[in-house]
């Protein structure tokens, strides 16, 4: 197996690992995992108002998910939460020069992405309505 | 290969060692051994002797008469003659083949060839630590059984089976037995004086020999169908013209393997890896703890991906339980046999240690895994139970 | 073999040349590129990438691309996979194998292989100077011909066949085509761009690389039964662990072999050699006298025992027309398809020329071969014609 | 094919080979050949009396039998003249270190020592008849 230069890089120092303080503002997560896969992945995004301020992740799984999981949590940063709908994970495949067979792992990345954007819309009704 | 990695790949293949370069040399030479040795001339003869020198010294190595010794290119076709060539030239004795689960690709593929051409194969589970009880095989023995194929040192694990006894039983009921020897030589000893073994696969580049030579021994009266045809070289079971100077090296590396001086010596390193990976919380052992070669450690370490774990230490040459480095990893099928859950069988890595491997590789070793486990372990924080399990 | 000897046996085998030994030395040493080429780590990685250089080497000299080479452990294993390979995959479609009865014992015993199994085979014979005509392959094939396997360079006699315009004949009936090529790698162009060739099968050692490596050419899309399993190796068509010294060394052998700048040479020589023997009363040159390779003479010498010519000359390396050295010579299935008795058959002599061989070496063979065959005829003075004929 | 010392020396100077010179007296001559293995051998025996003085021999052959040859010559000087029945060609085989295979070989020079003692008998009764 080779890496990409941006793969090693990202697996190596993997900005955006970790989680958010307890009871950091506008703080929602999505989670997913494919177990024939070996792979899970937890997304943390802190949104303030409808822009998204910070990400934070943690991944079990191959040096490709860690380093898209890298890559997007700096792609999100300062973005309109609706981009959490829009990354296209074939994009980013390439992006990163990842073989193809990884793309199955990497949509488990986008479930999780997606489940943010669930979570988030829930909180803004919420807020919406108080 | 950069000087700055460190081998511990040495199941996967080793290096020649430089006594056998030197041996190989002197037929890579304008004026050296070149001549062919099915050549009547001079020239031929000379390189027949060195062809028959190398014959002596492996034959020595497993304790069998030269004559028993055929060259082939490797263990891979050693294995599959041994089982085609047997299956075929007794097909209408009985068409049973009985191997094991743990078998490498080149029994299993070939067991597999022979189900499709409508033999009959029982694969045999281990118990959760990778042995195959002798009484298993007795149990799978029918009427029309032609063929036992057990390894002796498994790649993977290391587990050595207890082929003596295995023989015993193949042999009370008439039963051939073939052995896949490919890692044995040099770490765990193949008595062929004293096993009731028919055939046995060798190969030279896994004992510091040179890759693409290997050879079948063949207890005398064994009936065996060729795989490829065309001239009387090795007594027609396998024709084409020897290769002089793989055929020295590997007398050479087989020489050289004294499995008495060697065996210890791994040992030492083993068990020094062992006493500093074996501290990591949650690190185990794959397969057998004390029935096993000195030079392989397959080791899982819970919640750690393997791809992830290899390459945060990519100075330091390992391979996964599987040599399989396919993105959807289909999990080691010798780490499966042993009961490993896909997630830990992906989470194995197979360590091994050789001749030239020295103490501060181990202990750099052992450092770096340390340090990467502990890393990818909080990267993976909160990961749920089946990751670990 | 001692310097003293002069080896005029290139078609039997060649020195590997010195620059081959370099570039094998290299992955023959401890800090080397000794890793398993299918291994993921960089080492690894780095074996892999040397094994897909040479695999561009052997591919560019034979004018096809890389992914159509696979290698072997010579051309007796190429031979047979390709014949064995096509002939079982396409059993179902058709059971009829064409070759002819100067083909090298790798294709005529498994071409008996195959009759044995229940397959026919037709074997051409060739005219009085070896040559068959592509109208005899045309007329012998049948509605359920699948293979048709022809030698390009033959090894006894050095005639070369004319592939391009066989294959124009299999092509247009819709039947495969293989070709032992063995001899012809910087002797004679292989032109796989040009020809409609399905398989050729190629080998190293007779072209100055290392023996014990080989490799089968097969067009895209011909389907091809395996001959061993065990392995994803070679595209799954021949598993076990690449050799990589030897391939390496058998592209560096290729890329050396220029045909255009080597032929011209060796015609010199051999040449020199001819007009040196030709004048010996009664000599004859076996085998067709312009449309053949530039390495090889075969020679006849009536009235003198082949063997006791080979012992008057022991100091000069040569073989006799078949490479056969048993007692009762059964004379060279080659010479006789030719149509010489049993008696020019046996007083025939092969004498290959090569890289190495200089003019000294040929006027000293010269001298000392007409030497000897004035002896031995003296002493067989009054023999009866039959020993002559 | 590897040969004998013995074999190798008396292949490279033959003692014996060649013919008597026209009309030596008390010759006896025997020819013989197998055209399957390539073998024709004539002997020429002189004898004085009941004793052979010397012998002469031609071959077209191979090593092993030019060797034999030489060495019967050499063996049957001075010796009674039914020592040529008496010649074991197994025995010579061994002496010299020849393969098995090559016995048929010998066994045509044994035909044309057999050859000269016949004629060396017709020969013996003329005289007797004398
Ligand atoms: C147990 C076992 N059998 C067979 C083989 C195949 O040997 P070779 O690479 O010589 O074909 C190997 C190594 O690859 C092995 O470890
Ligand atoms: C024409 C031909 N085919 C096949 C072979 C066999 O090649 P190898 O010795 O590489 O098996 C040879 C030489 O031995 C040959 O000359």
């Amino acid at each position: 197996m080779d890496y990409s230069l941006e793969v090693q890089q990202r697996f190596h120092s993997p900005q955006g690992a970790g989680e958010f303080a307890e009871g950091t503002p506008g703080l929602v997560t999505g989670e997913a995992e494919d177990r024939t896969l070996n792979v899970w992945v937890r997304v943390q995004i802190q949104v303030v108002g409808t822009v998204i301020r910070s990400v934070r992740f943690r991944v079990f799984g191959c040096p490709h998910m860690m380093a898209a999981a890298g890559w997007v949590a700096e792609a999100l940063q300062g973005r309109e939460s609706n981009a959490l709908r829009e990354l296209d994970m074939h994009e980013i495949r390439k992006t990163l020069d990842t073989p193809l067979e990884k793309l199955g792992k990497l949509l488990v990345l986008e479930d999780a992405l997606q489940a943010c954007w669930q979570a988030h819309n829930v909180l803004a009704q919420g807020q919406k309505g108080s | 290969m950069t000087k700055q990695t460190i081998y511990l790949d040495y199941a996967a293949t080793t290096p020649v060692d430089p006594a056998v370069a030197v041996a190989m040399r002197e037929c890579l030479e304008p004026d050296g051994i070149f001549a062919n040795p099915s050549s009547s001339h001079s020239g031929g003869q000379a390189a027949r002797q060195r062809v028959e020198e190398a014959r002596e010294q492996i034959a020595a190595r497993v304790g069998a008469p030269a004559d028993t010794i055929s060259f082939t290119s490797g263990a891979t076709e050693s294995d599959n003659l041994a089982i085609q060539g047997v299956m075929l030239a007794h097909r209408d004795r009985g068409r049973h083949l009985i191997t094991s689960r743990m078998e490498h690709k080149a029994v299993l593929d070939t067991a597999a060839a022979m189900e499709r051409q409508g033999f009959e194969v029982t694969y045999l589970d281990s118990d959760s630590e990778g042995l195959i009880a002798p009484d298993q095989v007795a149990e799978a023995i029918k009427d029309d059984t032609t063929l036992v194929s057990i390894m002796h040192v498994n790649n993977e694990t290391g587990v050595v089976q207890d082929i003596a006894a295995i023989g015993e039983c193949c042999r009370s009921r008439g039963v051939l037995l073939h052995v896949d020897a490919a890692q044995s030589i040099g770490k765990v000893p193949v008595s062929l004086d004293q096993w009731a073994v028919d055939l046995v696969a060798l190969t030279a580049h896994k004992t510091y020999g040179p890759k693409g030579i290997g050879a079948l021994y063949v207890r005398p009266g064994t009936k065996l169908a060729p795989l490829i045809y065309g001239g009387d070289q090795e007594g027609s079971i396998r024709p084409g013209t020897l290769a002089t100077h793989q055929i020295v090296g590997m007398g050479q590396a087989y020489e050289l393997a004294d499995t008495e001086r060697e065996a210890p010596a791994l040992t030492v390193k083993r068990d020094r890896l062992w006493a500093g990976l074996s501290v990591i919380e949650g690190v185990r052992l794959n397969g057998h703890p004390t029935q096993r070669s000195p030079h392989v450690l397959n080791v899982v370490f819970p919640g750690v991906d393997g791809e992830s774990l290899r390459l945060g230490i990519a100075e330091i040459a390992v391979s996964a339980g599987a040599a399989c480095n396919s993105a959807a990893p289909e999990a080691s099928h010798v780490l499966s046999a042993l009961g490993l859950s896909d997630a830990l069988a992906s989470s194995s890595q197979r360590f091994s240690v050789g001749r030239f491997t020295d103490a501060a590789e181990i202990d750099y070793t052992i450092e770096r895994v340390t340090a990467e486990v502990a890393r990818l372990r909080e990267l993976a924080g909160g990961a749920p139970a089946w990751c670990a399990n």
